[in-house]
């Protein structure tokens, strides 16, 4: 499988802070690749460089051999890359309809298509398609944020902690979404619950403040317990 | 009776002029958390070209395109110049803007000296109908009709079109717009322009409404147009024509009934806002 | 002997949109004691301490320090009370010097705040005590330093410092050692040793290396969604099932649901 | 060895000296007015930097405290005898309404962002400008009125010395006010508010304290620019008067209170050149254009102003060490 991403020794510098201290790791295509850390270990913010959103100062991003690492956001996100971010960015007082909407960037039919797609994924948007997302609970802006991702052909999904925050029942169908999303596009994941991670997720990356400590397959991980111990503070 | 109708459409029509920058301003410092201090600069010199267009012309209608050009042209320049380099640095976007509008006006003086110029009504638009008693002053009622009609628009374009979405989504989160492939600058910079065709439209169509034209017309709506953005809710639309025709109403009655009061009313009707309600009337959701 | 709770909290809970951050959380501590409060990302901590401190006004629920409920005071008034905080995110002067950003903090202790007539520079017993509280975090080394010069870990000593300039009695750590370097991390465990042993505050801290807070704490608290999952001394908390499955993340069944 | 601070006092007090002397050497009368103007203005200039670039708040209604001193100077001189003691009263009553308006006025919109305090600021002002154009019985409007200065001053340069003992007063009470405990959390305030309020000062008492202070002063030199002129009108409470010290506090250097009698010197001898020019040259007319031109490029090239930038220049030379620490590699470490 081919290399769809690849972060090469990124640092990023934000005011005067120097969060990223050297991250690499590649996404393979079609997979899940997982950013596992604790608080403030920088995962949030690699998903913010790879965004163009907090560019690195050093390093290098590249995807489809393409470098991006000084593209401005919205250049890299046409090329193809979706972003949840943490706190869902939906537009609160706008409805489901036109949060999907702003998304489309071409409205043709393999857009359309899609959107078909994501409401069979998340039916309860087709639900609540004129309420607006300021309203929704939880749960249903995860899915709103995701859907608005995917609704571009978008090849590399970025999503970070959806399950923040959520019952688990919710937590369960999001993830079974992101599993059902796999088949479709790669996935870069940044997880804290190491089940939900473990279960999706085939590839990992561990940072540790600012710095990726570990790489590897999500298999081997779970066998680590040393590992586990001293980073995710489990095992 | 017909005293009162009068005072209501002199009212109604000095709201709608200072609408016209108000809804710049609010559109500005919603999307772009600038608060654009040289907007009456703007104005001011959308009534200047728009009078020099006219007595060239002898269009209205040329005057009006031209003032909204100069508009545009100047609200490129000031975004990419002045307000670029202090995106995000608040106390910066307040000196220089208000620097820029010093600038504005004095080279108001250089082009077109430094006297008051005297404006007229266009033919069609001059001259009033008589309804018994009432008499319309068709310019005013003109006025009136234009800010409507672009207030009307412009609730369309912010709801019906997929760049008033944009617009209104880079409202509540610029930076997820981004990781949208929206690029928000070029929307910042449309914006903007538009914002300063806006004003540059009331200073021209303020000309002939006042009869005479001075530099420093700008700084003196500039007050009137952020005590209605501070009324109507820092970068709510509606709100902004709401509390710009309360401000025109205000005015017009207190000049007529009270005159010693009629500048300070606007400001207490400020002053309260902000003291009980200070993020305004209406806010813009978020 | 029953001591006093100093600290109490009663059906502490608030909702953002939908969203309870917090959700009706009881807690009590008694004075000089060491609790930390652990629980997955999300689970409302910083919220907790917002809450506590006073950033926040709850949607229910009530705090109450020494007997006394907080509700109508500010965090400023807090503070004055004997509630001190430090930030999550390093929050100091970044333009002033270090030992000005701590003679600021000793001022507000000392109360000395609208005198406007005499020389700073006369006030020798606040720079005295500045002094002694940087030898305190171990930072007299960079006294005349501008504080967005140091390092990220030297600036949470600041940060420190500054607490413990205003003499509270509570003191609220936010994850003293976030974003550190590690070979930064035991001068902070240095320091926040030495406030322990000398036995005169009571300490609330938020933090994520469990083996940094297994031996300090005399208790710890598990906040899970929101809610408090459990609270007992570390062995306790290290057996409890439930605790182990909130952190691992498996809890799908009863427990919450 | 003698002290950077005792050093710095002692080149101030030469040219202070300097100064007082100067009008008994020098006879010229254009010389003396326009120092006495620039003296006038480093007044005012100064009490912004302390709302500027002590407290870090930006006013656009300062002009009023210095109408309000300037009005209450010449209403009083008119309406009593012009003698000293009415004026050094008028002085007194100047700023005693000052410091009661800027008291409530701050009080009630202090609370509020700085974009909101700075338009609030504009329009209040607005309204007092307003106030003095309507109530004609008072202040004749517009037109303004002259009035009798008192006999002592007859003699410009006892006003010039008057005058300077004024400035130099007020620079060395405010630069204790600055360095005061007090002082300290102004600073603090306009570092980190919000860090401020956690440490336990309640922030908005400061904020109404400096624009009560800077209210004070600004009204003095209200009072002097008013007997300076014989002559008072409402262009003292205009927009212009707010400008000049914006201007001067940016250029000669926010947060420093030398920076801004720098400025006022620079900006008012530019000024006094080029209306000189203009008399050759039509375009100097519009002499402000380039004030605007320079404020802007100043705002955003040179925010520190003269003094500002020479002092950042030194101060970089002495800790001239690498500010970068890299941090260790704890790859290490894990081994």
């Amino acid at each position: 499988m081919s290399i769809l991403l690849k972060v090469d020794n990124i640092h990023t510098h934000i005011g005067q802070y120097h969060i990223l201290q050297g991250v690499s790791f590649e996404a393979k295509e079609g997979e899940v690749s997982v950013l596992l850390g604790r608080n403030g270990a920088g995962k949030t913010t690699t998903l913010k460089t790879i965004m163009g959103l907090t560019p690195a100062t050093s390093g290098t991003v590249t995807f489809l051999n393409e470098g991006i690492t000084k593209n401005a956001t919205h250049h890299i996100a046409s090329n193809g890359i979706g972003y949840v971010p943490e706190d869902q960015g939906i537009f609160g007082a706008l409805t489901v309809e036109e949060n999907l909407k702003v998304a489309m960037r071409k409205e043709n039919d393999a857009a359309r298509e899609r959107q078909e797609y994501v409401l069979k994924l998340f039916p309860d948007l087709k639900k609540y398609w004129k309420k607006e997302g300021g309203h929704l609970s939880g749960g249903q802006k995860q899915m709103l944020s995701m859907a608005r991702a995917f609704i571009n052909d978008s090849k590399l999904l970025l999503i970070d902690e959806p399950s923040k925050g959520l019952a688990p029942v919710v937590i369960e169908k999001v993830m079974e979404a992101i599993i059902e999303m796999k088949k479709q596009t790669t996935i870069i994941l940044v997880e804290q619950n190491f089940i939900m991670a473990s279960r999706i997720g085939d590839t990992y990356t561990l940072i540790d403040d600012g710095e990726t400590v570990q790489s590897g397959q999500m298999s081997e991980l779970i066998q680590n317990e040393e590992l586990k111990r001293q980073y995710l503070g489990i095992g | 009776m017909e005293l009162i109708i009068n005072l209501l459409i002199n009212g109604l029509a000095t709201g709608m002029l200072i609408f016209l920058l108000a809804a710049g301003l609010t559109l500005i410092f919603g999307l772009m958390d600038v608060l654009n201090f040289a907007h009456g600069g703007l104005f001011a010199w959308g009534a200047f070209s728009g009078v020099w267009f006219y007595g060239l012309t002898n269009s209205f209608t040329v005057a009006i395109i031209g003032a909204i050009l100069t508009g545009i042209v100047l609200g490129f320049i000031t975004e990419k110049l002045i307000i670029t380099p202090v995106y995000g640095n608040h106390i910066q976007q307040i000196l220089i803007t208000l620097g820029f509008m010093i600038v504005l006006s004095e080279m108001l003086k250089v082009v077109f000296g430094p006297n008051q110029i005297a404006a007229k009504t266009p033919p069609l638009l001059s001259g009033s109908w008589e309804i018994g008693d009432v008499i319309i002053i068709k310019y005013r009622l003109f006025i009136i009709l234009v800010g409507i009609l672009v207030f009307g628009i412009f609730q369309f374009i912010l709801k019906r079109t997929k760049i008033g979405l944009i617009v209104r989504a880079g409202v509540m989160n610029k930076e997820m717009v981004q990781a949208l492939g929206i690029n928000i600058k070029q929307v910042f910079l449309y914006v903007f322009m538009v914002g300063a065709a806006l004003a540059a439209l009331g200073g021209v169509l303020m000309a002939p409404y006042s009869g005479v034209i001075y530099a420093e017309m700008g700084m003196e709506f500039a007050i009137l147009a952020f005590i209605v953005v501070v009324i109507g809710g820092m970068g709510s639309f509606p709100g902004s024509l709401l509390a710009a025709i309360l401000v025109g109403l205000a005015g017009s009655f207190m000049a007529y009934y009270v005159p010693a009061l009629s500048l300070a009313v606007n400001m207490m009707l400020m002053a309260i806002v902000l003291i009980f309600r200070p993020q305004g009337l209406f806010t813009a959701k978020g | 002997m029953k001591l006093e709770p100093i600290l109490k909290t009663e059906n502490l809970t608030i909702k953002f949109g939908g969203q309870t951050a917090v959700d009706h959380v009881n807690f009590t501590m008694p004075a000089k004691h060491f609790k930390s409060i652990i629980g997955p990302n999300g689970a409302g901590k910083t919220t907790f301490f917002n809450l506590i401190s006073g950033e926040l006004k709850p949607t229910e629920g009530d705090v109450f320090f020494r007997g006394e409920s907080m509700a109508k005071y500010s965090s400023v008034e807090r503070t004055r009370k004997g509630l001190g905080r430090s930030f999550q995110i390093t929050n100091v002067f970044p333009n002033l010097t270090v030992i000005e950003n701590v003679r600021l903090a000793v001022q507000s202790k000392e109360n000395i705040r609208y005198q406007m007539f005499r020389h700073f520079t006369a006030y020798k017993d606040l720079q005295i005590q500045a002094e002694k509280l940087l030898e305190v975090v171990l930072l007299s080394n960079k006294a005349n330093a501008i504080a967005n010069q140091l390092s990220h870990g030297e600036k949470r000593k600041l940060e420190i410092a500054m607490l413990l300039a205003l003499d509270t009695e509570v003191l609220l750590l936010d994850e003293p050692t976030a974003g550190m370097s590690l070979e930064e991390v035991p001068a902070i465990l240095d320091v926040i040793k030495q406030i322990k042993q000398t036995g005169d505050k009571t300490i609330l801290l938020i933090e994520h290396k469990m083996d940094m807070i297994m031996d300090l704490s005399d208790s710890i608290m598990v906040l899970f969604n929101g809610r408090l999952l459990a609270d007992g001394t570390p062995k306790e908390i290290m057996d409890n099932e439930t605790v182990q499955n909130a952190y691992l993340g498996g809890l799908y069944d009863e427990h919450l649901a | 060895m003698k002290t950077k601070f005792q050093v710095n006092n002692g080149i101030l007090l030469v040219l202070v000296a300097a100064l007082a002397v100067f009008p008994f050497v020098s006879d010229s009368r254009t010389w003396t007015i326009l120092l006495t103007q620039i003296f006038i203005f480093s007044i005012l200039a100064m009490s912004y930097d302390i709302l500027l670039g002590y407290t870090g708040i930006v006013s656009f209604g300062h002009a009023m405290f210095f109408g309000m001193g300037a009005y209450a100077t010449a209403i009083m001189l008119d309406h009593f005898e012009p003698t000293l003691s009415v004026f050094f009263l008028s002085i007194a009553v100047g700023m005693v309404i000052s410091g009661v308006i800027s008291f409530l006025v701050g009080l009630l919109t202090l609370r509020l962002k700085s974009h909101f305090f700075a338009m609030l600021t504009l329009a209040v002002s607005g309204l007092f400008l307003v106030l003095a154009e309507k109530w004609r019985t008072l202040t004749h409007g517009n037109d303004g009125f002259t009035f009798r200065a008192p006999e002592f001053f007859k003699d410009r340069v006892m006003f010039y010395l008057l005058v300077l003992a004024c400035l130099v007063l007020v620079y060395f009470l405010l630069r204790r006010f600055v360095s005061s405990p007090l002082g300290r959390v102004l600073i603090a305030v306009r570092e980190n508010e919000q860090r401020t309020k956690s440490l336990g000062f309640q922030t908005l008492h400061y904020k109404v304290i400096a624009s009560m202070v800077a209210g004070i002063v600004a009204s003095l030199a209200g009072s002097l620019y008013a007997i300076s002129l014989r002559f008072v009108n409402t262009s003292v409470l205009t927009m212009d008067i707010t400008l000049d010290a914006l201007l001067m506090t940016i250029i000669g250097g926010v947060g420093t209170l030398i920076g801004p009698i720098i400025g006022a010197g620079v900006i008012e001898l530019a000024q006094h050149y080029l209306s000189g020019l203009a008399k050759e040259y039509p375009i100097f007319e519009r002499w402000i254009i380039f004030f605007g031109i320079i404020y802007i490029l100043a705002v955003i090239f040179f925010p520190r102003g003269i003094v500002g930038t020479i002092r950042h220049a030194f101060w970089k030379r002495k800790t001239n060490e690498p500010k970068v620490n890299v941090a260790p590699k704890r790859k290490e470490l894990l081994k």
